[in-house]
């Protein structure tokens, strides 16, 4: 029994006998790490907020190592990748979205200049040693990640030289040799890869070979067989295949000329053919796509899918697009193609739920041109593979990329549902995480299924207007086949890019609940905060008035409904 | 007990407050318990009994922080004295002394006057509400800010008599509903303007006055410190949302307070010897009713069919127009060194503290 | 050494001679020169303290309160309207428990408006828990001052010391002033056992829920009984070191064989003596009673003063309209219980003013034989003065 | 006990008067008392003040009702003919007045003695404050104290060259009166 004391005075601090935790009446703080939307939308698995975390610590190195958790290849990815990230970018509705693909690219570039080492360790001598078909984005990827789980990895290559599609098939206006190189030599040094070249698999090496001499065998051939293109029966006699006249060019620099050209197609490889076209002297080039324009009357699954700078330049060039349209017939003068009818059509749902184009009559219109070619993808090359491919390519069962129960994955192009480089890089690190884990005799990784930050969840009154840093670029005039067009940005703009992360989703440590709570129920300990923040919630105190969660700027912090008794700071 | 067993039994303790297994003794070292090493000043401690979302708490807070361990309070009656001392419990690490509604000012020239006699240093501070400060403790104010006392007077203004429910106080703005001001058929509200306080402190010739708001705590704290450099009478009034007073949800306490100066009703300004010498600019003008429609004191003022209430909302944003523009508080575009008016945080706080 | 000094000029040399840290006062008739001779003081050099010049008595009161708290010994002095407005602060610095010194210069309250001596003001918080001491002249004024620092800091209770506002305040009269440093030997410096100190950072003047409410009442109550020794035996010390007394709790003169008491407060007690000095035979003599301590009351030694007397005339400086004397009514309580206790006869004088002559002392003895004599009237209220509706 | 009744109007040192003659007695060897009559008179309003001396402590608080004798510092209060209400038989007053003495002493039926304290006044001290001159020569005709036991009291009042002023006022209106004219006292 406390007994009165004189004047009824107290001593200090004593009000911490009285918990108002118990105050809180339906709803606590708890921390929340949702995904970032650049995370969320990055098929290579980046977490980019996590980068540029480490980057406005002004950690060069650190962002680096964090972002090559999962992807070994950001100076190649920071240049040829369409990014995503950025259409996600919560910061888009408030100044324009970060240049996350020029600071991933300028950090590529640093590691390659600084020689910063892959934080990988060499794998034991007899570790496990995982077959990889295929040098490309996806091969060099999975190779990469398999080192990440302590696994070897032996790399099947059918070309002379590592690099797949990133070597073969995108011009140095994107992708100029020097960090392509560098990066995968970087990469394909590491202890524990070994790389077979010119080793083609059906031809030099077997499948059953392969999954004999390994537990488990990742294939990433690629597609590299051309899909027969024709408009009712039609073929000009000098058709010629997008991706192989990329190619060609690519290898020897040769372009065909002629001086009106149709493009068919919606890609990356649809658009770089037409700014070589119009910059080696066609007058009209014309691109037709099925997709859509960004803009307002476009569905974003149904946006083009290019990189948006590279669409941004290829209008800046004369590139006419011809959006929502496609070739309803070929205009023949003998085996001469001398127009093409075109006719615009939508994707729109159907009866059977799922979306169809429908094109629209009496949107019938000839377009007079010297040459059609259309870019309309490829096919898995069938050879070594035994009766794997279904309909054109791998189909996986699942996220994996597994193909049966023996351990078999498809990575990449081969699946037939990717056409990035960051997807072909994500796959790989997908397949390596299963296949680590069935080797350790763990079930496949859990899916990380959080959700993702929505701009309504961030509180943006506490970011300033900051506008987008731009990368250099070559004029229209300056334009040519072998300079590489964006420039670096540079590390003070990459630093001031980091600066307007908004780090959605994830404690931004910022000290705003520990500043606002009335009830001084914010700790902030590094030591105790396991979840990566800097603060603990004292649930002795906090009353669940819900101040810290509306006045956390990345919503980190939410309210949940109340929980009995004590609980983590991180839920 | 060895002194490792006696940590590691420590360490088990503050694991299980804050929900962690306890760890095994020598696996991790704590020097205190996390709350006691806290890299700020508690003057203020947990356990107050102040409503959920307090901005009064919240302010008082954030002052005791800036204003350290060496200082002594007068307290006025009101919720921060209730709040904060229900015996035997209290809250204060700082000698705090409350005597009644309408002295604190007084008391506090009496603490001041005693720590010249002894030749001490310790600051005084004198908290006081608005019923304390703009109504029943003017006259003391007065005569302590005349007589040039060394005491930092702090008014957590919550517009309102919030400790016996809410009755309208001379701080209470223009057409706020409290219980002694409540709209109906006849009313709309308070009739009378919120007093001009802070240009009637001025007059008293003192070195400081300046206006803060919870919204703004780096702002804030810079006038406590500023303040409690001088040597002479300041003042500072806090805007402080009461959400059961406002009527608002106890999470928008900092939203509130914010809309309040981004409109221009309540500005943050300093006042040196008269005069104005700094106010916090508004980035970007919200319209008053941005502040208004989220507090239930003004929904009668949200009847878009009641020509009275277009009227003060019409008069609000005249009185919000007028001070934007006595005060200037319209800044003069971005100046890349300039944080005022910024809530901006980044990865090591405030961008105005990083400054 | 004896000086011939006014009153208030002599209660602020002895407040002086306490070495107050911080003195803070509003002039109000009559305690006005009080304060302008501490001015005085403090202008000259002569008294080294922090003089506040408040704005008003509520400020004054608020201001020495926060001084006591802050572990300064405070002083202030007041009249009237102006212990009225500090009522508030009163009750606050009693019920914290502030040891603070406060002189009292009596005055009626208005309305109608009097700036004349009674004891209203000081009766009117006769429940604030303050201890209220009354001097008979201003020599006891002097010495209960000094006393009274003392008092208030052993037992952490606030200590009123009344004086008649005129009739001591402004009368000069020889009055000894001990030497300073006889009071620095006599009387410790100043402390405070819960002195608002970072140190050590207590907080003063919490809530307290009716859980505990009864406590602090029953603990003040306490230490105003407890007070009563501690009040006696300052005044014994006082006056083995002075030679003088102020009467400790209750004086006892006259007569002591005497059937007849008259008890009064303050410097009534003069004029009575003075009457009965001079009366003539026909009169008779009594037990003459001067209460000095108010509160705490004294009822033991009222009791024991009381012993043998079948009349007790108490003399009020002060009314409770509807009940009538207020010392009156109390001293009836405290020897309601008393076997053979004596007759109280108990009579208001010198209501906002009026003087008393010394012809009062035989004017109030024939009351005694009186069998008309109402048991409490306004004694000296002329009826002839009177609306006839209210005679 | 020998009691005493100044009448003065507000602003001539009445009260000063009182608190001189109590301090003068002081001086002498004797208890004394000395206080207003509390009013809330302004300038120029007449006042009122009462002085007792004694051998013995002195413990009445009343008001002077039967005055030994009166000072007044004013003759125009004269004009009042309650003034000398209560006067001793015996008793006497003194008058600040260019009255003759006689004059007074039969309109009112008592002593009198007047005096032209405020002329001397202005001329010693350059002030209407006729109190010092009055003491003065009320001393010297009653020889109640010695008229070094004034100086001492104005000694306790003033310094320099008011101190000298006043003591060369007092030696000036002392002489004015005839020494020891009231020295039987008045009937008590």
């Amino acid at each position: 029994m406390v007994s009165m004391t004189r004047g009824a005075y107290a001593k200090p601090g004593t009000s911490l006998d009285f918990k108002t935790g118990n105050w809180r009446s339906t709803e606590m703080p708890a921390h929340i790490h949702a995904k970032a939307p650049c995370h969320a939308a990055c098929p290579a698995g980046e977490d980019q907020q996590a980068w540029f975390a480490k980057l406005q610590e002004g950690h060069a190195e650190a962002a680096w190592a964090e972002l090559v958790r999962a992807n070994p290849l950001p100076a190649i990815t920071g240049r040829v990748c369409p990014h995503p990230c950025e259409g996600a970018c919560n910061r888009a509705a408030l100044d324009g979205a970060l240049a996350i693909h020029n600071v991933e690219r300028w950090l590529g570039d640093e590691a390659i200049r600084n020689g910063w080492d892959y934080p990988v360790a060499a794998p034991r001598a007899n570790a496990p040693e995982v077959g990889i078909v295929g040098a490309g984005p996806a091969g060099i990827s999975a190779a990469y990640h398999c080192l990440r789980h302590g696994l070897r990895a032996t790399i099947y290559e059918a070309s002379p030289e590592a690099g797949g599609l990133l070597r073969a098939a995108i011009p140095q206006t994107r992708l100029p040799r020097a960090p392509l190189d560098a990066e995968l030599s970087r990469v394909l040094a590491l202890p524990g890869i070994t790389l077979n070249l010119r080793t083609r698999l059906g031809r030099d090496v077997s499948l059953e070979e392969l999954r004999h001499n390994h537990p488990a065998v990742l294939l990433a051939p690629g597609c590299q067989a051309s899909t027969a293109w024709s408009v009712d029966g039609a073929v000009p006699a000098d058709l010629r295949e997008g991706l192989h006249m990329l190619k060609d060019f690519v290898d020897h620099g040769a372009l065909p000329e002629a001086e009106r050209v149709v493009v068919h197609g919606g890609g990356n490889t649809a658009m770089d053919l037409c700014r070589l076209l119009k910059r080696s002297g066609s007058k009209q080039v014309t691109l037709i796509t099925a997709s859509g324009l960004p803009g307002p009357d476009t569905d974003p699954s149904d946006e083009i899918n290019v990189v948006p700078r590279e669409l941004e330049e290829a209008l800046e060039e004369g590139i006419e697009i011809i959006d929502h349209a496609t070739i309803n017939r070929l205009i023949m003068k003998g085996s001469r193609v001398t127009g093409v009818e075109i006719m615009s059509l939508r994707k729109l749902p159907g009866r059977d739920g799922r979306s169809h184009r429908i094109g629209f009559e009496g949107t019938e219109r000839v377009v007079a041109v010297d040459m059609v070619i259309p870019c309309i993808g490829e096919r898995v090359e069938p050879q070594g593979l035994s009766g794997l491919v279904e309909r054109g390519y791998l189909r996986p069962s699942d996220r994996f990329g597994r193909l049966n129960e023996g351990e078999l994955f498809a990575l990449g192009d081969a699946r037939g549902d990717r056409g990035t480089v960051a997807a072909a890089i994500g796959d790989g690190a997908l397949a390596a995480s299963a296949v680590a884990r069935h080797l350790a005799g763990e079930a496949d990784p859990v899916v990380d299924d959080r959700p993702e930050m929505p701009n309504a969840g961030l509180n943006l009154t506490y970011y300033d207007h900051l506008p987008r840093a731009e990368a250099p670029k070559l004029s229209v005039e300056e334009r040519t086949f072998d300079t590489e067009i964006e420039g670096d940005i540079g590390r003070v703009a990459a630093m001031a890019e980091a600066e307007r992360c908004l780090s959605c989703g994830n404690c931004l440590a910022c000290d705003n609940c520990w500043t606002f709570c009335p009830d001084n129920a914010v700790i902030k300990t590094v030591e105790l905060a396991l979840d990566g923040s800097h603060y603990l919630f004292d649930l002795d105190y906090c009353k669940g008035c819900g101040l810290c969660a509306h006045e956390c700027p990345t919503g980190f912090i939410q309210m949940l409904p109340n929980a009995n008794g004590a609980t983590e700071g991180a839920v | 007990m060895s002194a490792e067993s006696e940590r590691a039994e420590r360490l088990t303790e503050l694991r299980q407050k804050f929900g962690r297994k306890p760890l095994a003794p020598g696996e991790e070292t704590i020097p205190h318990s996390p709350r006691e090493a806290q890299p700020k000043f508690r003057g203020l401690d947990s356990g107050h009994r102040a409503c959920q979302g307090c901005g009064e708490a919240l302010a008082a807070r954030l002052v005791m922080e800036s204003a350290g361990p060496d200082v002594m309070i007068a307290n006025a009656t009101g919720c921060l004295e209730v709040f904060t001392t229900p015996w035997p419990q209290s809250a204060w690490r700082v000698p705090w002394v409350h005597s009644l509604f309408e002295n604190a000012a007084a008391v506090a020239s009496g603490m001041e006057a005693a720590m010249k006699a002894q030749g001490k240093n310790t600051k005084v501070l004198a908290f006081g509400g608005d019923g304390g400060t703009y109504d029943i403790g003017f006259q003391a104010l007065s005569g302590m800010l005349e007589r040039y006392h060394n005491v930092l007077y702090v008014c957590y203004d919550n517009e309102a008599y919030m400790n016996t429910g809410i009755q309208r106080s001379s701080s209470t703005p223009h057409s706020a509903t409290t219980t002694t001001s409540p709209a109906g058929k006849e009313r709309m509200g308070k009739r009378h303007l919120k007093k001009d306080l802070l240009s009637i402190i001025a007059a008293h010739h003192i070195p400081y006055a300046a206006s803060a708001s919870v919204a703004f705590p780096a702002d804030l704290q810079r006038k406590v410190r500023y303040a409690m450099g001088i040597d002479g009478p300041t003042f500072l009034v806090i805007h402080s949302p009461c959400p059961l007073g406002w009527k608002h949800a106890s999470a928008l306490t900092i939203q509130v307070a914010r809309r309040a100066v981004e409109c221009g009703l309540f500005p943050l300004v300093e006042i040196e010897r008269g005069a104005l010498t700094n106010v916090m600019p508004i980035r970007d003008v919200r319209p008053v009713t941005d502040y208004l429609s989220i507090q239930g004191r003004f929904s009668h003022l949200m009847d878009t069919e009641d020509t009275r209430a277009e009227e003060e909302r019409a008069h609000l944003q005249a009185l919000a127009d007028y001070n934007i523009q006595v005060f200037s508080l319209q800044g003069d575009g971005e100046d890349p060194v300039d944080t005022g008016g910024s809530a901006a945080v980044g990865r090591s706080g405030h961008a105005a503290r990083r400054a | 050494m004896l000086k011939a000094l006014e009153g208030s000029q002599a209660i602020a040399r002895a407040v002086a001679l306490c070495r107050p840290d911080v003195v803070a006062a509003y002039p109000i008739t009559p305690q006005t020169h009080i304060v302008e001779n501490l001015s005085r003081l403090v202008a000259d050099g002569e008294m080294h303290t922090e003089f506040v010049s408040v704005e008003s008595e509520f400020s004054a009161a608020s201001v020495v309160l926060g001084a006591a708290a802050a572990g300064s010994r405070a002083y202030t002095a007041t009249a009237s309207q102006g212990v009225l407005l500090m009522a508030e602060v009163l009750f606050n610095i009693a019920g914290m428990r502030i040891p603070l010194v406060m002189t009292v210069a009596n005055r009626a309250v208005s309305a109608p408006l009097s700036i004349w001596n009674d004891h209203s003001d000081s009766m009117a918080v006769r429940d604030s828990g303050w201890i209220q001491l009354h001097a008979a002249d201003n020599q006891e004024a002097v010495d209960t001052t000094i006393q009274a620092f003392r008092i208030a800091q052993e037992t952490e209770l606030p200590v009123m010391v009344c004086m008649d506002g005129f009739i001591l305040t402004h009368t000069l009269e020889p009055i000894e002033l001990p030497a300073q440093s006889a009071v620095d030997g006599w009387l410790p410096p100043y402390q405070f056992s819960r002195k608002l100190d970072p140190g050590d950072p207590k907080s003063l003047g919490t809530l307290v829920a009716p859980d505990f409410f009864a406590e602090v009442r029953h603990s003040h109550h306490a230490a105003m009984i407890k007070a009563l020794d501690v009040i006696e035996e300052i005044d014994r010390e006082w006056h083995a070191f002075t030679g003088r007394r102020c009467g400790g709790l209750l004086e006892v003169t006259g007569d002591p064989d005497a059937k007849i008491g008259i008890l009064a407060m303050g410097s009534t007690f003069g004029t009575i003596e003075t009457g009965m000095e001079h009366a003539g035979p026909d009169t008779g003599s009594a037990r003459l009673l001067k209460l000095r301590a108010y509160r705490p009351f004294p009822a033991e030694a009222l009791r024991k003063a009381a012993e043998g007397l079948d009349h007790l005339i108490v003399i009020d400086r002060a009314i409770s309209p509807g009940m009538g004397g207020i010392v009156g009514t109390e001293v009836a309580a405290v020897l309601a219980d008393v076997p053979g206790a004596p007759r109280i006869h108990n009579h208001a004088l010198g209501l906002g003013g009026r003087d008393i002559p010394e012809t009062i002392y035989a004017d109030l003895m024939a009351t005694i034989s009186d069998p008309d004599a109402p048991a409490f009237s306004v004694f000296d209220a002329d009826p002839e003065k009177l609306d006839p509706e209210d005679r | 006990m020998i009691e005493y009744r100044i009448h003065g109007r507000g602003g001539q040192g009445s009260v000063a008067a009182a608190y001189l003659l109590a301090t003068t007695a002081f001086h002498a060897g004797q208890m004394c008392q000395a206080f207003p009559s509390f009013g809330a008179e302004r300038r120029g309003a007449p006042v009122t003040a009462f002085v007792r001396t004694d051998e013995k402590p002195i413990r009445l608080r009343a008001q002077v009702r039967a005055p030994h004798y009166l000072i007044i510092q004013d003759g125009t209060l004269l004009q009042d003919a309650g003034i000398t209400a209560g006067l001793r038989p015996g008793g006497g007053m003194i008058v600040n007045t260019t009255l003759p003495s006689e004059e007074i002493a039969e309109r009112f039926g008592c002593r009198a003695l007047s005096v032209r304290a405020t002329e001397m006044a202005v001329e010693a001290i350059g002030r209407p404050i006729p109190n010092t001159a009055l003491l003065a020569a009320f001393l010297s005709a009653t020889g109640l104290f010695p008229i070094d036991s004034l100086n001492a009291a104005l000694r306790d009042r003033f310094t320099g060259d008011m101190l000298e002023r006043n003591i060369g006022l007092v030696d000036q209106a002392a002489k004015t009166v005839e020494r020891d004219i009231w020295k039987e006292p008045a009937n008590a």
